[in-house]
């Protein structure tokens, strides 16, 4: 018999130190196929901020450094503006990508910065525990929005893929979801065009994945795919929300 | 070799190119405007790269990732700026990273003005992130010095794999002055076996600053601990003017230092024995210096602060000679005169001025 | 004919390969694996059809898939 | 020797260019020279200046207390720089625009019509020049050959009737 | 008065809240979290309003605006998220703004972990932002004392119109101890009559730090550097603990000058006369503490980083007795053991662990 | 005969101290006029960040905040939080509000802040001498673009109205010029219904207005309003770009 | 009947009032103001309709524009 | 006197739960108390520990070098804190999942079957409350009475059946 299925090249060996049930794994997984089926592991270098997958440099087999919180794709254009021949990717929480790297992720995009970032979006800030994040749905109860997140008073959660796709030099921008094997193909196909936008120096590239955190939302694993599936997919508008004429040729 | 009339901002960007710095990110503000500015147009005649970061905690993890590839990097701010930059500062040393960071001190705190100032001394020095670090910062005094400490800067950082701070102020990178652009000859400089790039035919490699436990951590901190110790023992360093049989020491450094040798030679024509230690490493503090004080009868700090370097001439002197001090504020500057008759006063000297 | 492995030192116990699975072939062990984890099993193995369902959804790449060609 | 030389005026008065062609010329001279100019987040179009020091010595201190010799190209530097110009110093003021009637006598005053001076050269702009010349024969550590140099070496290359025009001045306002 | 059992971050969350903190703007980061957390269900119960900032740049500014206004507001964050504060660190000193500023320290430098450090000791008193100013630093070193600290720390800020830094670290942070929820007697406090409000009725104001010229910036810097002068002659604060017979004094603050007591006790219960200073004010520095040292035959200062303190013991000191370090790092706590090793070795006592 | 045209009461006597010609002057009269006509002089409170119009704390009548560089909205969120009740309004150039401060003007637009932001588009960092800014046209020469921006390696100009437009806090969008007198009429309109949004409590307010800077795009002030014209205009959407439902039954 | 003021402290020269008026009622005048610079004067002032168009554009505030009612 | 406890499991055990048992039953006991966690950005499920001193004099370091009393509930927990324990201490182990084999003389180890026992009471959660009962005598500083109290402070007002329960498994452990 032949495997079929199995640890991806892109991964290094060490099992992941994510909770159980944590879809972080599953991304990593997708991302890890993609740097294998592209051949790419060699010739990329990954860049992980603060978040539960700060510690994500010891997974993945390519190169890595890590950025502090929310400087991700900041880190990432000092590599790619010294290594332009290279790939360079993010892998980056909600909290991390859409809190205190808001300037970045907007200033990559506008800038067409020839990187691909991965949103990680579970609603809250899992490392430090559970806090509202700006992704965290209205009426959700977090450590920070004991009584529910209050839209009124901090705004209802912020979209962030549709706010970069206005941007001119984020040429490909895509919203996905880990919660099903259909939505996990349909992110693998995602990623592989955002590292391929970038080999073809396309510009910016953004996939943004709906991820579960079992932990701090207190629910089962199985419990949060559902969760995720009443509560953040009717918010957050999925799909290749952007596509440029020459993305389209790719 | 001939020389060139240059605004000393302008040096620093010139001495940055001949020094094979390859990227500099960095937001513009006064008055340090002039690096970014002299660099957009020849850095990348001389196949380099400029990038506005969108801000100043942009640019300095800009610097941190392409530090992380081995390229030879600056960036370049002023007070506030330079405040922003704070994290990251530390994030580079932890991680171990080469960085040159020009700050041009202008007055504060919180906007302040544009005139000079050596406030941001402790924050260079001591201060400034979080964690405790120690980074090299070299402090020019005149046009000539900002070229060749900037092209010092870049070996330095490559030597120690640390951030290297040039702290100049907004009077020498507005000043112009004639410059020799020497070439500096080439220096023995470990490997950079610890650069990314991908990892095609080598194990993979990581770049980051974390201790995942307390005993990670304190392994991680002993290390930088020795190293800052090395620093210190092997990088002091100092102009000694007239100070070999002076009977009173002026220390000032940067804009104060080259003052003050207006204020020794004043003094030295009236008969008065006075020396100058012009600190050229702030930090290491060029406590060696003041190693012998024979027949030295006091000490004049001068700044432009509320008084920061003085604690380090004081820790460096222990007790062995009274230190005075004498500053000015808010981006003005002390005259020769002021000082000579500071250095009068204090010491019960009959001076003129 | 088609094999489920589970590689026990990578299993969280999550329980969501199980729930994915359409011939129900794996279940909650009773043994603990070094971490205490109590990993899944292929308890039905034979009912394996290989179609990778399980890995898909597996956060933890606890399962390989084998398969005759 | 050392020169310390005060040039103050408008915005757009050609204070800061003057500065820089002393500065030259003391540098192709041989000296050692240093140029500051002032900086503030003052309104634009208000007052520019700036100082020069030349000198056959390092110039350690570049700060200028009391100056040796001053530019003044209107009534607010005057105000502002005739206290600072040290006793036995001289001040060239344009006195088409300036009135010298705040008056010193430790002091030799130069006054000059150089606006009207550089209209007759048909452009007002080289009133700075004008007065640059004038004070030329007063200092010590550059002449009309080196600041002939300078302006050479300033505009000369690119733009050649700049050197002229501005030489025209100069040697104008030194009574040439 | 009955107490309360709770960690030292949520004493430090009620606190603000029975001092009439009314605003909390802040970003989430461990070991500081619980204070947002719990504010954010406790303070609108009591009519205040928490704001998590996007970041930290966005939280201490969001002080900044509301301190502005005249009501009580605090921020809280670690280490990192501290140094993201720096530039408004130094807009709030110079703006002269009221805001209470907790600074959990943890191990640095960089990302580094989350294990109790002392390493932002420079940070908070000396360096942080650029300009030079001072703030007022007060070290807790127990549950009842990050109560009582915070409250006064309202009053404080608002007598002298000053940012103030709590300085506490992950341990005291976690820890959990009885809290006696004391009421504050009401300071007698200067009037806010420079606060923004809307101009009905009375001439515009302004709030702002600018110098447009370098005159009016030495005026202004002279003018904070008489504050600074004030505050340092009449804020000294520390805890002398078997000091008044010591021959031997330790000196350590927050968590190490409370592991340092037991030491104390120790070595005393052996005989030896070891006495201790715990820094209270860590800004000012208590100098006074060290004015008479008769009998004292060495001090020993204890740190969680490179040694920062004892640089400020030795300029109190002033060479009058020989002052050593001892350290711990990377998140790692001496034990009183430890300490009394230590002391046994540096001063050549026979001590008993 | 009766004064028809005048300063207005929002602003004091003081002359600005802008440029000649620098249309920075003609938005402080609107505004100026606006707090006037609303009658809001003595509940209003302005903040103004560093930039050219850093010093305009001066020149408006009602009380005023200087804040840091990109601050502005941080600093005027602590206030209206603190005074609900006032009317608070940022005046930030586009430096400000698009580079340095780009993390500000998404959060403030996503949580709807209750403020009025007004956005001065110059194209250039004016105060620090003209460099290049976000908004900086696509060939357009600066003292950091000495060549021409070259929108392939720093992007092009970033339209931050239409991205804050994204957000749903965000309630009133307009993009208006001052370079003509049909057009300074229409800003004006536009920034009244700013304030007037802000009166109802609606959410977050964003007026940008593009705006000469004569002085360091090395132009004539009439130059400069041709210059506007041809390149300015073309590259910026103009209008009212959002409105909610409740802003247009105002 | 209108008229334009001038006043003189604030104008900065800067022409914009000039260009836009339909009457020409606005030159540049021969006399700096205290800061220096050569104000506008109304040149042809009875000329003037009242239309405001020069304060509009002004961006100093220095016109006012009176009519009769 | 002073009890200094150490606590140590995997998360979900209810390791912090004892602490903070222990911890209130001291300070209703006019006890001083101080509770500790251990702090880390460990992988979640991880080893989890935190430390307890009740003393009858004020608490001045909360740092246990070497504790008087352990409760371990999983085997890491057992390697790591064995040779913590200061001689003559004692360390409770929870003997259904933890081998006692790595053995010292100089301790008194008293291995329980905690989990068993806890699933006799119907919960296998409740195994950390059967090992507090059974290191309850050897303490000096707090009772079954205190202990009752703190229980009930802490859960009992919300939900009495929780409060017997758990008291159920520490008379248990406590072989009552
Ligand atoms: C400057 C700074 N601020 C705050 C933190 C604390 N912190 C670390 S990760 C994080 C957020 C984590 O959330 P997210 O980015 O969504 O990633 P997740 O952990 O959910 O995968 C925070 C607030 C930090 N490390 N540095
Ligand atoms: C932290 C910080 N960085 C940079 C600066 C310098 N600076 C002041 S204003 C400014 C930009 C000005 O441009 P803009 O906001 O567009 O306003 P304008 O002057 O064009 O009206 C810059 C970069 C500063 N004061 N503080
Ligand atoms: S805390 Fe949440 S996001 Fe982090 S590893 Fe656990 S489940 Fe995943
Ligand atoms: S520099 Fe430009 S924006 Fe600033 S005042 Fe002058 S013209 Fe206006
Ligand atoms: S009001 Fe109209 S007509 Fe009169 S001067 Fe002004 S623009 Fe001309
Ligand atoms: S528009 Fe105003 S400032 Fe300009 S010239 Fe006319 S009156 Fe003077």
């Amino acid at each position: 018999m032949q495997r079929v299925f199995g640890r991806p090249k892109g991964l290094t060996e060490l099992p992941f130190h994510y909770c159980p049930g944590c879809t972080h794994g599953v991304i990593h997984r997708l991302i890890g196929e993609v740097l294998e089926e592209l051949d790419i592991i060699g010739d990329t270098i990954g860049v992980a901020p603060v978040g539960c997958a700060g510690f994500s440099l010891d997974f993945f087999a390519c190169d890595f450094v890590g950025a502090a919180h929310g400087r991700a794709q900041a880190v990432a254009t000092g590599i790619k503006r010294a290594l332009p021949d290279k790939i360079v990717f993010t892998y980056q929480g909600d909290g991390d990508i859409a809190a205190i790297g808001t300037a970045h992720s907007i200033h990559v995009a506008a800038r067409g910065e020839k990187i691909t970032s991965i949103m990680v979006n579970n609603a809250v800030f899992g490392m430090t525990g559970g806090q509202m994040a700006p992704t965290t749905i209205g009426g959700q109860i977090t450590t920070t929005s004991p009584y529910g997140r209050d839209c009124a008073l901090v705004g209802a959660p912020i979209d962030m893929p549709k706010t970069v796709a206005t941007l001119s030099g984020a040429v490909y921008v895509a919203a996905c979801s880990v919660d099903t094997p259909k939505n996990i193909i349909q992110a693998k196909k995602c990623l592989k065009k955002a590292f391929q936008v970038q080999q073809a120096g396309l510009g910016y590239a953004l996939v943004s994945i709906l991820s579960t955190c079992p932990t701090n939302w207190g629910l089962s694993p199985a419990d949060s795919l559902k969760w995720l599936q009443e509560n953040m997919l009717p918010v957050y508008e999925m799909g290749e929300l952007k596509m440029t004429e020459e993305v389209k040729a790719l | 070799m001939s020389k060139e009339l240059m605004k000393g901002n302008e040096a620093i960007g010139e001495a940055a190119i001949r020094a094979g710095c390859k990227l500099f990110f960095g937001y513009p503000i006064t008055p340090s405007t002039e690096i970014v500015e002299y660099l957009s147009k020849h850095l990348p005649k001389a196949g380099g790269t400029v990038l506005q970061g969108e801000d100043e905690v942009a640019s300095i993890n800009m610097c941190y990732g392409a530090a992380t590839t081995g390229a030879r990097v600056m960036t370049a701010s002023s007070s506030p700026g330079f405040s922003l930059k704070q994290e990251g500062m530390s994030y580079l040393a932890a991680a171990e990273l080469p960085v040159v960071v020009v700050n041009v001190n202008r007055t504060g705190p919180g906007l302040g003005g544009l005139g000079p100032s050596q406030a941001d001394y402790f924050q260079c020095t001591k201060g400034g992130g979080h964690g405790g670090y120690r980074q090299i910062v070299l402090a020019p005094s005149k046009g000539q010095e900002l070229y060749d400490f900037t092209m010092e800067a870049f070996d330095l950082a490559d030597k120690y794999r640390t951030p290297v701070v040039i702290l100049s102020d907004g009077f020498l990178g507005q000043m112009m002055e004639p410059v020799e652009l020497k070439k500096r000859p080439k220096a023995d400089l470990p490997a950079k076996d610890w650069v990314v790039g991908g990892c095609k035919g080598r194990a993979k490699r990581k770049v980051a600053s974390y201790s995942l436990t307390n005993e990670i951590g304190e392994v991680n901190n002993l290390h930088w601990e020795a190293k800052f110790a090395e620093m210190k023992d092997s990088l002091q360093r100092w102009e000694a003017f007239h100070a070999e049989d002076a009977e009173y020491l002026i220390v000032g450094y940067g804009t104060c230092g080259r003052i003050a040798k207006s204020a020794v030679l004043k003094a030295r024509r009236q008969g008065i024995k006075v020396g100058l230690i012009r600190p050229i490493t702030l930090w290491p503090f060029p406590e060696e210096a003041f190693a012998n004080l024979d027949g030295v009868k006091g000490i004049l700090t001068v700044e432009l602060n509320f008084g920061q370097m003085v604690e380090d001439v004081k820790l460096a002197v222990e007790c062995r000679t009274p230190v005075y001090f004498h500053n000015r504020l808010g981006g003005m500057l002390p005259s020769e005169n002021e000082i000579l008759r500071k250095l009068g006063q204090v010491f019960d000297l009959a001076v003129e001025v | 004919m088609a094999k489920v492995v589970v590689l026990s030192e990578y299993c969280k116990s999550c329980g969501l390969c199980i729930g994915v699975c359409p011939r129900k072939v794996l279940a909650i062990g009773d043994k603990p694996n070094s971490k205490g984890y109590y990993v899944v099993v292929a308890a039905d193995p034979d009912k394996c059809i290989g179609c990778g369902l399980c890995g898909t959804v597996c956060p933890d790449l606890a399962l390989e898939i084998y398969k005759d060609k | 020797m050392m020169d310390k030389i005060l040039l103050a005026g408008f915005g757009g008065q050609g204070v800061m260019f003057i500065g820089k062609i002393l500065t030259y010329a003391g540098m192709l001279d041989g000296r050692e020279v240093c140029w500051i100019p002032s900086y503030g987040p003052e309104m634009r179009g208000g007052t520019a200046n700036c100082s020069v020091v030349i000198s056959d010595e390092e110039i350690h201190s570049p700060v200028i207390e009391y100056a040796d010799f001053a530019i003044v190209l209107n009534q607010p530097s005057y105000d502002k720089f005739l206290p600072r110009v040290k006793p036995g110093g001289v001040l060239v003021a344009n006195s088409s625009i300036v009135s010298t009637a705040g008056k010193r006598d430790d002091i030799e005053i130069i006054a000059v019509p150089a606006g009207d001076m550089a209209n007759e050269l048909g452009n007002v702009s080289l009133a700075n020049m004008v007065c640059l010349g004038a004070l030329l024969p007063k200092l010590t550590m550059v002449d009309l050959a080196s600041v002939e140099k300078a302006v050479s070496a300033v505009v000369g290359k690119k733009k050649p009737e700049l050197y002229e025009l501005n030489l025209a001045a100069v040697r104008k306002g030194l009574g040439k």
